[in-house]
């Protein structure tokens, strides 16, 4: 079975066959992956290096953190791959997208106006939880197409409050 | 001694507290929030009675509830620890009242050094150098004018509280207006006044606190320093016993000095001085914080006193068990404060539920935890869960064991600061010691070596956990039932060089 | 300095070389067994290697494995910790002879101290004190009549290995030849020899060693001894150091004959000279351990001396970096065996799965562990399966602190020691200090006090879990799905004051 | 709903209502039990006192521990009491009791002959394991009425090795 996995720009090919042989890039690998007794943790062991790992489940993937790195992997197989076609199945996506509240707090500022050219990284909100302000900073850089929330108003975790197109 | 202690706080602690008093044979009472009915302090206390709902102004800031379970427990004394009530002088006044042992300082020197203008009038006048500041209650006109006096850049300080809350570094005269209407508006949600005032920003100063221990028949000694200079927006992240900026000679000065602070507010109790040291090693008055402070184990293991213990022992009447000669700092101790945070997002708060936990143990490592497998990690609460202190025979010894156990630790579930630890120990310029209380305001991790051989590995692990997850939907649709397909998969796992533990 | 280590071994001290390694910088290789593939010393280390299924004859004794992986590995050194090859002279000859350091002793060493007989003629040479005894190889007709003339009750012992194996005492001439029979079974299973000899039986002596360091170019030091009296079957239960029978004065003069007893085989690395001590402060030689062993940490606790990093640079051919000056005992320090033993039922073996986990932290507590949720405790190896460690200022203030910590401790799966640790911190004999090696044959725990109140409580929580079963079952049953099922027992649960995490 | 909880030779009436009220021989109780995060491990807040304790399920009920002590309880209800009739539920067996092996292990002696009367806790047979010996002892009195091995035989975990009537 042929795999795709995208970290951050990279993309890798890995094939793992039915005895469980794994190829990464033509490469072949030796690899063991084992739970270790409770979730989300497992021992890698690849050519002999040993690795401790926190995997979590994500949407496209798995969120992988190793050492002091966190990835989030995306991984299509071979099915998805023929789906998707020519462009391959790890195209990022485009369109609009939904900026939304990572914790629940109070909205204090609102620092972009709709119709605004926003920066990757350039903060859009604070939010006040825990007594402390925290800027909510926009994942990516476009425009600043809907503003859903006011200075003032109580927010739930996941409530959406931007929508950058 | 006490029958029985009422410890009138939550998390890691709460658990040392408990911790203290069952090793001099105390009994302990703990409190509890909705939340918090399984928390470790509730679990490991004699008793535990509910206090109220998850707010804090609801349960931990009730001193009128805390009293009244005290009452009810049979209970002698009452151990704050810090936050909520620690620093309240009517919450310490209300114990007084009701018969009932404060283990902390007196209402009036709660109340002298709780009031940072007042407090700095008052160790003034005993020799105790400070920053130039302001008065505080002045308007933002004056504040303006008086910043021109100073010299920017200045400190826009709250007059009530602590932690960096309400607190704004600002360098030029044009953003100071709004940095004092941000600065006022966190201190009136955080402490319910909105004064503040402003004091002169040392730059290049590094954080440095001195210990003091004093009993109520006017003994006092100090326990030597602490470096808390790494700091982000005014909370300390990291910090150490004893300083590289700080020899013997200063030691004692800085030492002396706190003394005087602490005679000048007749102090009774465990108490830090904070100070500014600049280059020049000139040290200028910050604040007191009279109360147990989060760092203060890094001071027991390289003083080798059980802060805690002495606290109790003090609130009890007796006398301190050693004097100014006994104490000797020995070997080197660093803590890393493990908070919920994502230190990829700006640190930004992090709840959930902790689903996997693996504490690092073995030779000069320990841990001050509220954490537990399965726990709520609520957002009402301070986001720090957890304190990670290495001790070591030197400096380097230290860091290098902080970098072992960090590499050990695994809390799954929340993101935490302990990869930022983790980049924090590799730093060329931690290592040396060469920070001040800026250090992390333009602090990049390090590039390290192998991002792209761990990018590979994580992008073959996501790919084999992928292929597990298909030989098992294969083999659950063409299984009998769901425990041959399972058993199926089970042995299609492990072609795959794959284990799934039940 | 060494570039990568092999440890040849598993569980608790394989985990503690690999921190040491981790903390000098060196890259550590783990080497398992088929049960041991997701073991701590395996995740900890930086490499691992297969090298064979479960039984330690096959994987873990197995030397020229052991040797080939270290040279596919690139590993310059070896470390073998304590038991499996820890004392094997030919195995430490074999790593020369390939090219490996061997970090312990010389085979010579080994050899010479690894017989008991050709050791106690060794260190008798040097003027070291011994237990009257037999040569080895005698016939039983010639025991018999060597133990008239030694005079009952007498110990009857294995001329090969150690750890009580094959170890018998005799009270009445009637009872030794039996004894003789079953420590000759017994050797010839664990050593593959049968040899026993006599000693003389010296009755309430206590256990008392001296740790040794020595450095390639002939200096020789000790770190004062450890008490390791509370022995059940002649296996070590609990160590502390110091010891309450050993003043300055005696602890000097032990330490002078441990170091000749070391000096007298060319002793390099770290090693134990074993003593018996009798109540009029007589001591005698009972056996040297060539090897670090298990109660290394409370000399580590008392003196500050990391020994197994000691052992790394001392096998490097470095200096030893303290002098015999430089050694202080300060504080008190106290270790638990935790065994996976049933102390409720003659410790008898205990395997399975651990299921929950949680060790102790906090201040003065040092945990040295190879378990981890999920681990299947295998009964192919040594029951051990970590160390807790107690340090505090005086041995009343440790013996609080591991009474606490214990109370923390919980391995839920499988039975251990634990239980057995709580009564004994406990018991006044112990804590006055009152016990030599016999202490545990006529060892009754106090009656608690609580026993009648924790029945009730007991009976209790299975009255609640029934019932909570009984409503889940009533739900589900009533319910349109399982779902729903779920959610009304969810709510049923919580009327009846239970919650039940999903 | 009642309850007839046993421990060793104590016998406690339990009484749990609809609103989850506790009554344990006729006095009432406040409990709380929850189970905290992990298999087994159960927080119990009972008229305040607070104990943490480690449950694992056996034939006939709870085997509970807590502070150093551990408990076997048999626990029945309402309708296992009304079946079970005048006796009780909570008799203990008669008749026969196999004696199994609780280690693998080899056999090196057996200490008993068929047809010996032995008392609770004599030593049955010495088994072999880890390189040491370890008695097995006799969990109550009773006549060695079967030997089903043999010295240097080898034994599974749980295989059957006495009868004691």
């Amino acid at each position: 079975m042929k795999y795709q996995a995208q970290v951050e720009d990279t993309i890798y090919e890995i094939d793992i066959d039915e005895d469980g042989r794994i190829r990464v890039d033509g490469e072949t690998v030796e690899a063991s992956l084992l739970q270790v007794g409770v979730l989300g943790l497992y021992s890698l062991l690849v050519d002999h290096e040993s690795v401790e790992l926190v995997v979590e489940e994500t949407q496209h993937g798995y969120r992988v953190m190793l050492g002091s790195h966190i990835f989030d992997v995306k991984v299509a197989d071979e099915r998805q791959l023929r789906l998707a076609g020519e462009q391959g199945a790890l195209v990022a996506p485009t369109g609009d997208l939904v900026v939304k509240a990572p914790i629940p707090g109070l909205v204090t500022r609102v620092l972009v106006n709709e119709g605004d050219e926003v920066e990757a990284d350039q903060p859009l909100a604070i939010l006040e939880a825990m007594k402390m302000e925290n800027e909510l900073r926009a994942q990516r850089a476009g425009v600043v197409s809907e503003i859903k929330i006011k200075p003032g108003e109580n927010v739930e975790q996941g409530a959406e409050l931007f929508v950058i197109h | 001694m006490f029958k029985k202690v009422l410890i009138a706080n939550r998390g890691e602690i709460a658990v040392r507290i408990i911790r203290a008093c069952q090793e001099r044979g105390i009994k302990t009472v703990a409190v509890y929030s909705d939340p918090d009915r399984t928390a470790l302090h509730v679990r490991y206390a004699d008793e535990a009675y509910h206090i109220g709902p998850a707010p804090a102004r609801d349960s931990y800031l009730r001193g009128d509830k805390l009293i009244d379970v005290a009452r009810r427990a049979g209970a002698d004394a009452i151990h704050p620890g810090y936050g909520f009530l620690a620093e309240n002088a009517q919450f310490a006044a209300d114990c007084r009242d009701a018969g009932i042992v404060f283990i902390g300082p007196s209402p009036e020197a709660i109340e002298a050094m709780g009031d940072k203008v007042t407090a700095r009038e008052t160790v003034a006048k005993a020799g105790v150098p400070l920053v130039p500041g302001t008065p505080r209650d002045l308007p933002d006109d004056e504040l303006i004018r008086a910043a021109e006096q100073l010299g920017y850049p200045v400190l826009v300080k709250a007059s009530a509280g602590g932690g960096g809350k309400g607190m704004r570094l600002v360098h030029r005269p044009d953003d100071l207006i709004s940095a004092l209407g941000a600065a006022r508006r966190e201190a009136l949600a955080a402490f319910g006044n909105d004064s503040v005032y402003l004091e002169k920003a040392i730059e290049g100063a590094r954080h440095v606190e001195i210990q003091i221990l004093a009993d109520a028949r006017g003994n006092v000694i100090h326990l030597g320093e602490r470096e808390c200079s790494i700091q982000r927006r005014h909370q300390k992240l990291v910090e150490e016993a004893p300083s590289v900026a700080v020899d013997e000679e200063l030691r004692q000065k800085m030492g002396a000095i706190a003394v005087a602070a602490a005679r000048a507010v007749d102090y009774v109790s465990a108490g830090t001085i904070e100070f500014l040291l600049d280059k020049e090693g000139n040290f200028y008055f910050l604040e007191m914080n009279t109360r147990l402070q989060v760092e203060h184990p890094v001071t027991e293991l390289v003083t080798g006193v059980d802060i805690v213990k002495e606290m109790i022992s003090i609130a009890d009447g007796r006398r301190l068990r050693i004097k100014q000669d006994d104490v000797r700092m020995k070997g080197w101790a660093i803590e890393c404060r493990i908070t919920a945070e994502d230190p990829e997002n700006n640190f930004m708060p992090s709840g959930g539920k902790v689903v996997a936990l693996r504490e690092p143990t073995g030779p000069g490592i320990r841990v001050e935890s509220g954490v537990y497998e399965g726990m709520e990690v609520s957002l009402f609460y301070d986001p720090m869960i957890a304190k990670l202190i290495a001790y070591g025979e030197s400096r380097a010894e230290a860091i290098l064991r902080m970098r072992r156990a960090l590499s050990e630790y695994r809390i799954a579930g929340i993101k935490t600061s302990i990869p930022f630890h983790r980049t924090l120990m590799d730093s060329p310029r931690f290592q040396w010691g060469q920070f001040d209380t800026k250090f992390l305001d333009d602090y990049t991790p390090l590039p390290s070596g192998d991002h792209a051989h761990y990018q590979r590995l994580a992008a073959v692990v996501a790919a084999m956990l992928m292929h597990e997850r298909g030989l098992r939907a294969i083999n659950i649709s063409h299984g009998a039932t769901q425990d041959a397909g399972a058993s199926a998969w089970r042995r299609a796992a492990l072609l795959a060089g794959l284990r799934v533990l039940p």
